[in-house]
């Protein structure tokens, strides 16, 4: 283990400096509980890397501003937690609609409505279905490490640019909070990065380029959204993230994201130091959800036990992956509770031997 | 193999702070580290706790469900933790603040006075130190040193040469009363 | 206690409107203040049984289980709408809303000056401490020039973060209100004149003239990082500088 | 014997001090006890003083004040719109 | 046919007057194509009712004017379309969290972001999956007519009070602006409607009833939560509600809600004139899910052929049904345009026979 | 055409900072003017390379097609918002929201206010026809007492449905604008007037100065179901008495 | 068996308001009935058409990809719409504004002086009801009398029996026309 | 020779009659004339008072009127900040 570089900070923290070293240079958030460090990172940092950082109105201006920093060619960020989130869906949408980058962090905390300040799941749904009308899609990433957490942040601004669409960080409470040692990445120049041909920049010398998402003639909505769908082909094909842990001889799978699985993998260790075949299958992106592997892992055990802090929202994707070949219970804690390894192992005993 | 801790007491008694200081040191000497608080509402004091895992292989949970060592500061937090506490496990108490023993017989029951010891230091915030330099001597899990040098880290620009003395001398302190 | 209350009235005690738990704030927040008058005002004007408590999020997030009324809790920012949707169906209700800067005059701005507007019979209580409690310290639409908070750490510098927002004076321009006042408890006089301002908003409403508005600058020795008694001063010397005092409108 | 004089309930005080800026007699003080909650409580340290005002309790914030006056009426300064 | 009694009206005006004869007595709205003359058929029929209406300055405001009058036990509506039901999920979140009833039109339109204001289906993931934050749904009604709009409004009040939820009635820009004839139901007084224990009129002579999501408490949160999750479970046993027309010897069966079931309708009658053995499901409740009808059907028939007017979203609860049973294809046109009667007969041809 | 311009020169045409595209407004509507207006600034102050055009939703929706200039399409409510983010990543475009009083004043109240009062610099055109023109003619915050509406029908009633705000008057309060006036059409002196204020606030911009509010009252001859003259004459005698033309602020 | 219409001409020209009498006169005859407008931004003027559906049992599609009757009351309309009329399918074309007859073989072409005649009866913007009266000779799906009770229904409060009058005699003189 | 003119495109001109109102010299009118879209146009009535003011054409909704004036310089007034 490298002694040298590795940086306590917390998730939030980390997220914050994660989006600086990948250029992001426009920051626009509205404080909430459980990702306010992100927020105030940002104030004190993103001003000193020449950027800039707002604390807007309100979650709905904040989007918006991105919708503008985006539509200008920056690297734009915002951050939030649930109630904030839902704010933002109708942004997110517009932002689909426009074709604009945009990174969209969400620490996840309990709900519905006001709920609670403490770790959950419960946006799934949100995230991965769309939150905001119409049809479109973000990709969503989900970490469970905080140096992961790093990584996939630095990622989102990449396939945000590549695609030309909002990506979400679906975080939690406790990857916004806890603290972990991190190797920062190293910073990109923004000036580096690929001009964007389509951005509004002033039409100097050239046609006027326009941002948008109204169409007013069906026919013309259409074939953008069918242009947007064949890029949503693209990203399910290509951007498929998920780990699989100790799963080649498993007989009941744990099928897990964010804190949660890393809590099962925990749970995974115990099973087999007690002899039980627990593996673990871990989406890395949540949209696009990995099929494929669930798929072919359902075709040779009897049970994938999908574990959420939520009353089971992943699990009809793990669903729609195993089509009835393999049993595919829930077990699931709600409102900021956080299952356990024991709590998940005492789970997978129902199913194992 | 994962060495797991709990700090809990009062909200102002500096668990938190305990906890990220042995979190840093941990990180500083290698190892891999989790440092996870507990959630209760911002700004309102009461009880508080963390729980951090220190381990030479990659950590899966943050979340404990039985700690190997706990700080107890006050006695609702003993009541609440010991239940839990590994097998073997080591509790350092509070003496200044609790009378009662540990209850089980499986696990380690370390009494240091850390507020009449902080107090003596002429600083009685500095409870925390003390139980700090008590458990890494407890649990062996890092030297006093990496912590003294987490210290200078996360407070020295802060606070100065003088809090960072003082906070050395209370983890000494902890360190000689177990 | 060495003296006998044998031979004396009580002539202050928990207002008969609150119930018996704890206020969450923290030592010397004059949220507790407010609160304490507002209970104080529904007692007076005996109209516990038919006063709705909407509380906002925010350090007071909890208010609404302390007072033996009915009660809410808006989403952040929304008060002003749910009082409206409230009232609206059951004018006899006595509603309330009490809201921080961040709810009230961030995130909630389009809400609390559309009611305003409508001139819904309601009264709105509005918390002013230049600061985001609940959150941790965050800069709040009416955070000084220049002051410190946990997202202006240099200090709030106006042409980047905004200026402090006088919302009783914006709602004052507005045709409907009745009532609208900014007041502070930095001192006796100001703290008895608080008082007042509280219960004449609820008894315009009682008497079916409109909307209050009652504006109080208040302290949050926490997030300031602050003691009580120097938040206090750092009231009646620096913050009247931006907030002046006073009545805006008074239509009753 | 006194005009008035306060009671304080130890529990609901946090120690804030504000009572004792309040009171136009100086009749308060911060005690040396502690509470359950280990904050420091206001106590009266010139009861005989005490004209049963109310300031105190009314910058309160916890409303950890009751005040008591002798029977004969005087001009009440309960927040009272006379 | 009886020739008295029906009055020709558009769907707007229609879910409108049912909203009345319901006996709600408040409604919030916002303007917004193509539902408007909701709004405006409100603005001059509900002050006559004795009803409470406002037109809010926004779409929040609208909803967060519904949870009030929800909290103080009055039937209370909004209504929107697309772009304004996604600022609208905040609130829905909190008026589930709070378990206040409460009825929401969606008349959607073509998406995403401004998109237009032609009809589509493209928020029935929204709608059935959680558009806001947090574990809550809502009963999604998807009426195919207007007289069925009518009935399916009164039924919406009906159920938002017996689970204490919001209830949606997700509709589409064409049965908002299409008029048809429809019998109006007779009026319920709200007087007579039974009381609501919980509802905030003054704590006259009992204890303070106190309406709210926030449980800081996590092991409290969750307890809510999991109760409302058993309510959920009850909805799903009672409340599935669905057609099938003429699926009994069919051989490709078209599943499709809404505007789209209707001409599905047509495509069926067109095909079996051809010859073709095709039947139809149609979901009228698309939360909860009809999964066991088609469970049922996908025993039977090779092939399930989804159409909607959106880019596949119901499609995602038809497989989960069907577990890969049979073949389930999809159909769809986005940004506004409605497949025609020809165009699904067309695509059924490719699986039929 | 009977006069031959051989020997004239040209006065009057076609901004070169509009393309050939038709306005999609109704026959007489003032939205048309001012659009027009806008380009001519532009024009005069040479920034059409730099210039981004933020369009709302609203009869105005598709003007950023018809600027030979860079555009786009805001939100409901939400183009000042989109404005920041634009001018504050790239502070060398100028750029400017055209909003009618639905999105800036009704649902945008937040972002409208927020950004006035961070006192971005950026202009902002206000189109207050009293009327939402796109959706049909139902309600807008501006409309006057008594003025009927498809959401109105018996006409605005103030102690139900509000009270026409006077949005520049409220951004007037705030520290940071530099420039807030209401203009009118409705007249050659007011036309001219208008047309220069417009070009007072764009050039503030490009001389850094900041924040501008060009509150216009124009018509809407198709929702008001008035001919063209009619609504003209309804300008100047009515509608001014509740929105008073004028500078509320210059500190140019 | 459903009889399907499309009503199409300029804004302004009153299709909308002539398939809407044409459904309710079905509604009050006792037929199933579908009114169905076309999309586009409101208050813009341009060209509007809306499609009409009546049956004696239970409407599927509003949306008709092949209608029975096709109205036309401007050269666009007809372009547009002349294709998709069903083989036997009636047209009825404005003569006063459009110039050619129907291409296809397989359809009855009527022309209808619309706006000649509405000027004549001193009714410029009636035009639309000549159209509606043609079409409903031209189809006999619901009498001429229902349309003419729907006319009082639709618009008798509003504008007043001299409209009524003038409109009934349009109905007569475009039912006359075919 | 008059001192200004004007030329209006007629497919541009929605009819609306602004032009007329603004115009100081009562130079225009409504035509008999529709055009394409079926709009009633403008058009000069009295070419020969018109001073080339532009002022028909600042009040023009829909930029269909361009003004041409004699070469001698006269004092311009093009909405131009002077
Ligand atoms: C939609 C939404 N955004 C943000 C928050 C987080 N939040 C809770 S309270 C608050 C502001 C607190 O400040 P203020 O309103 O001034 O009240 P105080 O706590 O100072 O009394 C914020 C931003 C939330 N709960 N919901
Ligand atoms: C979120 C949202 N709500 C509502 C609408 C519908 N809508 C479009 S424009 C408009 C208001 C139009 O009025 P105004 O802003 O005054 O502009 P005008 O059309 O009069 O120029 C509304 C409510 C929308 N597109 N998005
Ligand atoms: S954080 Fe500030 S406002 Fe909140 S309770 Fe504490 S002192 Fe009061
Ligand atoms: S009642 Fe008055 S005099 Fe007595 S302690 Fe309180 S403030 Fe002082
Ligand atoms: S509807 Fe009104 S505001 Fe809109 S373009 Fe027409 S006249 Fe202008
Ligand atoms: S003002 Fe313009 S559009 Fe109107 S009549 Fe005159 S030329 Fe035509």
């Amino acid at each position: 283990m490298a002694k040298i570089d590795k940086v306590l900070m917390s998730g939030n923290e980390a997220m914050a400096e994660a989006a600086i070293c990948a250029g992001c240079r426009s920051y626009f958030g509205y404080p909430i509980t459980p990702q306010n460090e992100l927020l105030e990172y940002m104030s004190a940092h993103m001003p000193n890397a020449g950027g800039v950082f707002i604390q807007a109105e309100s979650e709905i201006a904040a989007i918006n501003m991105c919708y503008g920093a985006a539509a200008a060619g920056m690297r734009t960020m915002t951050s939030s937690s649930s109630p904030g989130i839902s704010l933002k869906t109708e942004g997110i949408s517009y932002i689909a609609g426009a074709d604009l980058p945009c990174v969209v962090v969400n620490v996840v905390r309990g709900g519905p409505g006001l709920g609670n300040i403490a770790p959950a799941q419960g946006d799934y749904f949100q995230a991965t279905k769309g939150g905001g009308h119409g049809d479109y899609h973000m990709i969503v990433l989900a970490p469970s490490t905080i140096p992961e957490s790093v990584e996939l942040v630095m990622l989102a601004f990449e396939l945000a640019d590549r695609y030309r669409g909002p990506v979400m960080v679906l975080a939690d409470g406790m990857l916004g909070q806890m603290m972990e040692p991190v190797v920062l990445p190293e910073s990109i120049d923004p000036a580096t990065l690929p001009a964007k041909q389509w951005a509004i920049t002033g039409a100097r010398g050239r046609e006027a380029n326009l941002v948008t998402s109204f169409y007013l003639d069906p026919v013309e909505l259409n074939e953008m959204d069918v242009r947007r769908e064949e890029r949503y082909r693209e990203i399910e094909k290509n951007e498929v993230r998920y780990e699989e842990y100790k799963t080649e001889d498993a007989e009941v799978v744990v099928a897990a994201f964010g804190s949660m699985a890393r809590i099962s993998r925990t749970a995974v260790r115990m099973a087999r130091s007690e002899g039980i075949k627990l593996g673990l299958l871990r989406p890395i992106s949540v949209w696009p959800f990995p099929y494929e592997p669930l798929r072919a892992l359902s075709r040779r055990v009897g049970t994938i036990l999908t574990v959420e802090m939520n009353a089971g929202q992943m699990v009809e994707d793990v669903r729609l992956a195993v089509a009835e070949r393999a049993e595919t219970p829930f077990y699931g804690q709600l409102g900021g509770l956080v299952p356990s390894p024991n709590d998940i192992l005492r789970e997978v005993k129902r199913y194992a031997g | 193999m994962d060495s797991t801790f709990v700090f809990a007491g009062f909200g102002g008694q500096g668990v938190i702070l305990a906890g990220k200081l042995l979190a840093q040191a941990g990180t500083d000497h290698g190892l891999h580290v989790t440092w996870l608080p507990s959630y209760g509402p911002e700004m309102r004091g009461g009880t508080a706790n963390c729980t951090v895992v220190l381990s030479d292989e990659p950590i899966g949970s943050p979340v404990v469900d039985n700690p190997g060592a706990l700080v107890a500061m006050n006695l609702p937090s003993l009541d609440r933790f010991e239940k839990a506490v590994l097998a073997e496990g080591a509790v350092v108490i509070n003496s200044s603040l609790i009378s009662r023993k540990v209850e089980r017989e499986d696990i380690r029951g370390l009494a240091v006075a850390m507020n009449d010891i902080a107090v003596s230091l002429g600083s009685p915030r500095a409870a925390n130190m003390v139980a700090l330099g008590a458990v890494v001597k407890a649990t062996g899990v890092v030297p006093l040193d990496a912590v003294k040098g987490a210290v200078k880290k996360m407070l020295g620009h802060k606070a100065g040469a003088k809090l960072v003395e003082i906070n050395e001398r209370a983890l000494d302190e902890g360190y000689n009363a177990v | 206690m060495p003296v006998s209350t044998e031979n004396m009235v009580r002539v202050f005690g928990r207002p008969e409107s609150l119930n018996e738990s704890a206020f969450s704030y923290c030592p010397g927040c004059h949220h507790g203040v407010v609160t304490r008058m507002i209970a104080q005002a529904i007692d007076e004007l005996n109209i516990r049984e038919r006063t709705v408590v909407i509380a906002p999020v925010g350090c007071s997030v909890s208010m609404y289980q302390w007072f033996r009324c009915d009660g809410t809790q808006a989403a952040h920012g929304r008060a002003c709408a749910i009082a409206t949707g409230i009232k609206r169906v059951n004018p006899d209700l006595i509603v309330f809303t009490y809201q921080g800067d961040g709810a009230l005059a961030a995130i909630g701005t389009a809400e609390s000056i559309h009611a305003a507007n409508r001139g819904e019979n309601i009264t709105v209580v509005f918390i002013n401490n230049q600061i985001y409690g609940m959150t941790g310290g965050q800069m709040a639409p009416t955070t000084l020039l220049g002051q410190w908070a946990t997202s202006c750490p240099e200090g709030r510098d106006g042409r980047l973060a905004g200026h402090p927002i006088r919302f009783a004076e914006m709602v004052a321009q507005l045709d409907a209100p009745v009532y609208v006042t900014r007041q502070s408890l930095f001192d006796q006089k100001r703290l008895i004149a608080a008082g007042r301002a509280i219960k004449k908003a609820f008894r315009y409403q009682v008497e079916e003239k409109g909307y209050s508005l009652v504006e109080v600058l208040t302290n949050c020795p926490t997030n300031w990082r602050m003691g009580t008694l120097e938040a206090n001063k750092h009231l009646a010397e620096v913050v009247v500088n931006t907030f002046p005092l006073g009545d805006f409108v008074d239509r009753g | 014997m006194p005009k008035g004089t306060v009671i304080i309930d130890d529990e609901r005080c946090k120690g804030c001090g504000l009572c004792l800026v309040f009171c136009p007699e100086d009749v308060l003080e911060m005690s040396e006890e502690l509470n359950r909650s280990g904050d420091r409580v206001a106590c009266m340290k010139d009861p005989e003083s005490c004209i049963g005002c109310a300031l105190c309790a009314q910058a309160c914030p916890d409303i950890a004040i009751e005040v008591y006056r002798d029977k004969k009426p005087a001009k009440g300064n309960n927040g009272e719109d006379r």
